[in-house]
């Protein structure tokens, strides 16, 4: 989480330098959904997230420094610098986007789900997404389908109570996502997105549910984003007030207390894993900046396979 | 022509199959095949296919490799895109061309930029099929030829059989092709027949062909719009008139080499395109023909498109919003009767 | 119920003599829905429709000779033969189609409401559409706004089990579509589809909490079509027997046998109604006989309006 | 020129005013002028508009006229339709042209059929906005230029305006067609500023524009390939051509007359299309002059369009993707370089 938060408070700098561009949308604040839910996944699992997604690339052990490329557009990068800080993805680990249109990569997940269970294998795909995404057709279509088939697929909503500047209750009549779940006779509960514990927890029972033929989950873990929607946002939608009270709970904090009230981490380590992820973070950066650009007579590659060989995934 | 991947000269007989059979032989063939391949879409399999194509294959490969789905056109094209980087091999069928709109983001946003967004790391070896088409009376909602149309987006392959050997071959191909390829079948076809060599196996999804060679004039079309073509070039004969006919098979990536040789050696062209004339696909390859071939030109190129008009249910009124051969024989005497340069 | 019965059955004579083309779809054995919501409608409530709708275009009092006219092709049809069986349309009765991709009314239908509640009429539109359209995202996100907006719209579900040869339990996770409803927070309830006095209750009911300002309903309609879906299903699907047994529902002839239990209809009456629809529907396909085509130079009329004066609705 | 909708000569003060302003003040003069618009979208309201256009307007005009709607695209284009047609006069805007796919359904078979399906009955006065266009490195799936491809459907009007007077004027006129106007607003555009006189009013949607009248060539643009048409014009002057730069401002219905009147004079032209090459509406373009000005022509007619990648996000080739000034300079000089007949 500290390397997340400290990733994503340095993208912000370089986004004023303009080594960064596009558009970027940070994490700060909902650490802890990526990191407890990540955790729990094997390496042969899969990934599909959204253009808010740079936790979740690092939680799943994606490098800090091929990411950071991406978004200083260098060949070094995840996507060679094509996709930039909204398609982050990684063949490696099984990373899916990086999906930049909401509701996007919901059927992108029940096709590979689909796919692990024609194929016999024990695989979860995980698939996040915010609460904005859930007034989309794609969810409901994605969440019956899933249902119907019984497809090995952990649906994360991220409910931080905005889309852009859309609170949820004005773009949703019923409030409860887990309520919604219901109309699919999918089981859902509701996570504390702030404790990293509790999202670990949860996330640990509903992958072992989905990894055991049981169908698919949904978990809807209840966070705030602390920063802007993205770099142009001007806020005008939230009281400052209330971002403040959420700050209070911040994700960070709050399990560093916990560690500390619990005599497992002095001050001293503290430091030090802090020191740590800003030496992750500078290296990244470094990397980056030490970075190339793909030559512009490459420019239409990657628009068709290059040898009909090297198919498949 | 020869079938383009027979294996050499075997004496097999060559029964006469409709073009609804060529596709389901093809379907059948690539779920023997591999493993890896299975059939998805709606009414797929208890019903048969809406146009039949699929019947009998539920029962000889049973549920899970055919797989009926709810009416969820964005999310089982999704999935069918989510499945094939999953490491299998779909053939998503959307009913028609008409609903393939529903699931238009997905075949865009998804299906054709992956491999680039990635950087080369995830390609989409997905196929899609669609009837396409109009010509039935089936009105403004379910008459819709947008494969023209599709062919504007970079990403994905847009094949059209119109051959019983093409409905047969293209499949596998396109299976075997590591990136997106959308088939479209045009519903009047189904219907049709012709041999089919029993070895007739896999084509090429590129390349268009000559189906008739000819001197005075060229006439290029695709799917639905060949038979029409080569029935023009039949009353043309009666006129005196030599056309070389040719199927464009492909419309993303379109056959420039062969257009241009055509064109180039008879100097005068009409194209045959189903489609809504302003942004059909007959326009980029006139445009193309312009850039290319501007000094060998004798005439303008003529375009026999559909009616800008979304398409009315009367026959009569739809007879006159789809191009004819007598529309096409028009265009090419007149292109004919230009002065040349 | 006669009427669109006796229309029907007649539709499927004329479309085996090539004189109606393109798609048919029989409305037989679900009359009694069109007719019980209908009734209870005012004259400028609006309707909305998919491509099954000759029974709602009867039942809402659009003249048997326009609707057999249009399928007919002809300019006398209520599209001037422009639309055929999928796609008649009506002014004078805000008869909206007539759609014929499944789910795409529900947005209309929602921007009809909302017209009515930004304009302040008391209005209602109703929406039909069948069960194989709740798995479309139109129907979520069509249900969601409604109810979010608090529209006046009359949802209709016919529930004839079948969409096309796709059972219902093949297509959706859960088989409730009034469940289904309360993910949105609106009122629904199931609804005997085969008991037209019933239907006529149910409507009444819903339509007065809907023109009161409680926003929309949902019906679930419970029904079923005793023909195949179209003029070319050869019905591999669902067995003999299911059809038989629900033949026994007839809604006609249970409406019939309730009123003469209660003495209301003698048999030459009812024989007198028979006779009644059966004129008609002579009449209508002599009327539709005795059209005229549009003229082929007249194709492209109707793309766009044709004086910019007569704008509006 | 001179501003289509003024009344008469009237002295008034010119401010200057940003592009986005002007299409800010269009709308709050329709919400002010009937009382039957109001404005639908995401984020239109508490957010101020994704590119801040509304900013402002629900303070002025209060919840009802201005809808912020949930993520659902497709419902609420439909809803717009719909309400269009229950007498109200929406303004709907889509966020990003990307989103549009998911609406596309409604777009083309509701909004495009209805008045043709209902035999002339039912007209939809709807006004769909949206941002279109690159440039901002926001990637392949925020990065599209798809206003010359729906110019394909028949039934819609799309327009395209480039100017600080069309964003103020158009929103005016199509508010008062009866039928889906399709407005495409280049984001890059928004930040640009220019004069706009105080009694601005509306200006017809079609009809292509002379922007710069010139002899040796004719450069064909619309949107944000305007400015860089302009540019090329400025560049092209230092090598002493005079290039002719006409605004298309309508993509559907194209307006031939202004296209042919120019190209048939210049005998030589280049058009600019953000667009992906295959079958963008250059094509088109091309192939009506190929078809119309045949004998007229002195060159092939150059199209400098989008390159056919899925937009990448390093600046640098997104650059290269896109049309440039100097491109279009290089081609106005090799059509210039061609030998005429
Ligand atoms: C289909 C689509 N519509 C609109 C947008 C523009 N957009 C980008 S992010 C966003 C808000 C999404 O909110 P939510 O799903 O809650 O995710 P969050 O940003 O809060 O993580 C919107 C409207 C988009 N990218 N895709
Ligand atoms: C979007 C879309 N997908 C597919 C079709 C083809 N189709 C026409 S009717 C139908 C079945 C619809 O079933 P249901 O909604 O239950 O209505 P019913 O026919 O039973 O009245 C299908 C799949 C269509 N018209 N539109
Ligand atoms: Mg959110
Ligand atoms: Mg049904």
């Amino acid at each position: 989480m500290l390397l997340i938060r400290r990733f994503e408070e340095k993208s912000a700098e370089l986004y004023q330098e303009e080594k960064i561009r596009g558009f970027l949308h940070l994490y700060i604040g909902q650490e802890a959904v990526a990191v407890g839910t990540l955790d729990v996944l094997e390496p042969d699992d899969a990934v599909v997230a959204t253009y808010r997604e740079h936790g979740h690339a690092l939680a799943r052990g994606i490098g800090a420094g091929p990411i950071m490329a991406e978004m200083f557009g260098k060949v070094e990068g995840t996507s060679r610098g094509r996709g930039g800080s909204m398609h982050i993805f990684d063949a490696a680990t099984r990373f899916y986007g990086g999906n930049a249109i909401v509701g996007g990569g919901l059927p992108l997940a029940v096709g590979l789900a689909l796919a692990d269970h024609l194929r016999g294998l024990q695989r979860v795909t995980v698939c996040f997404f915010g609460e904005g995404a859930v007034a989309e057709g794609e969810f409901h279509e994605s969440l019956n389908l899933a249902s119907l088939w019984k497809l090995p697929v952990l649906f994360c909503c991220e409910n931080n109570l905005y889309a852009m500047g859309t609170a949820l209750e004005r773009s949703e009549s019923e409030l409860d996502v887990a309520v919604k779940a219901a109309s699919y006779e999918m089981p859902a509960w509701p996570v504390d997105g702030m404790d990293v514990l509790a999202v670990r927890d949860a996330a640990r029972r509903a992958v072992d549910a989905v990894r055991g033929g049981g169908g698919p989950y949904l978990l809807e873990l209840r966070t705030y984003r602390f920063r802007a929607h993205s770099m142009f946002d001007p806020e005008l939608y939230r009281p400052k007030e209330e971002v403040e009270a959420w700050k209070k709970q911040d994700p960070i904090d709050g399990f560093v207390g916990k560690l500390q009230e619990a005599d497992l981490l002095s001050d001293d380590e503290l430091e030090a894993l802090k020191a740590d992820a800003e030496a992750d973070v500078d290296e990244a950066v470094a990397f980056a900046e030490a970075g190339t650009l793909e030559p512009v007579s490459d420019l239409t590659r990657f628009v068709y396979s290059e040898d009909p060989a090297e198919e498949g995934s | 022509m020869s079938a383009t991947g027979g294996n050499g000269p075997t004496t097999t007989s060559t029964p006469t199959v409709t073009y609804r059979e060529a596709v389901r032989e093809a379907i059948r063939e690539a779920l023997t095949r591999d493993e890896r391949v299975f059939l998805m879409g709606e009414d797929v399999g208890r019903y048969g296919g809406c146009y039949a194509v699929s019947k009998g294959l539920l029962d000889e490969f049973g549920e899970a490799r055919i797989r009926d789905t709810p009416l969820s056109e964005s999310t089982f094209v999704g999935a069918g895109i989510g499945a094939a980087m999953g490491g299998m091999r779909p053939i998503v069928e959307i009913m028609t061309v008409n609903f393939s709109l529903l699931a238009l983001d997905q075949i865009l946003n998804t299906a054709a930029t992956f491999l680039h967004m990635s950087g080369g790391q995830f390609n989409v070896p997905v196929v899609i099929r669609m009837a396409t088409g109009g010509g039935r009376q089936l009105a403004a909602q379910h008459s819709h030829s947008l494969e023209g149309w599709y062919a504007h987006i970079p990403g994905i392959k847009v094949v059209t059989p119109a051959t019983i050997r093409d409905a047969r071959g293209m499949l596998w191909t396109a299976l075997e092709d590591p990136d997106p390829v959308l088939i479209f079948e045009n519903a009047l076809l189904y219907d049709t027949e012709g041999p089919l060599p029993q070895d007739a196996g896999p084509v090429p999804l590129e390349g268009a062909e000559v189906m008739r060679p000819g001197d005075n004039l060229t006439l290029l079309a695709y799917g639905g719009g060949l038979r029409k073509a080569l029935e023009a070039a039949t009353l043309l004969e009666g006129e005196g008139v030599d056309a070389e006919v040719i199927d464009l098979r492909c419309l993303r990536p379109l056959d420039d080499d062969t257009i241009l040789k055509s064109v180039g050696r008879t100097r005068r062209a009409v194209i045959v395109d189903d489609g809504w004339r302003s942004g059909s696909i007959s326009a980029e390859i006139a445009a193309r023909i312009g850039e290319q071939a501007f000094w060998e030109m004798d005439a303008p190129v003529e375009r026999v498109c559909g009616a800008e008009v979304p398409m009315p249910y009367a026959g009569h009124l739809e007879q006159a919003a789809l191009p004819s051969p007598t529309e096409i024989l028009e265009a090419a005497l007149r292109t004919l009767a230009r002065p040349g340069r």
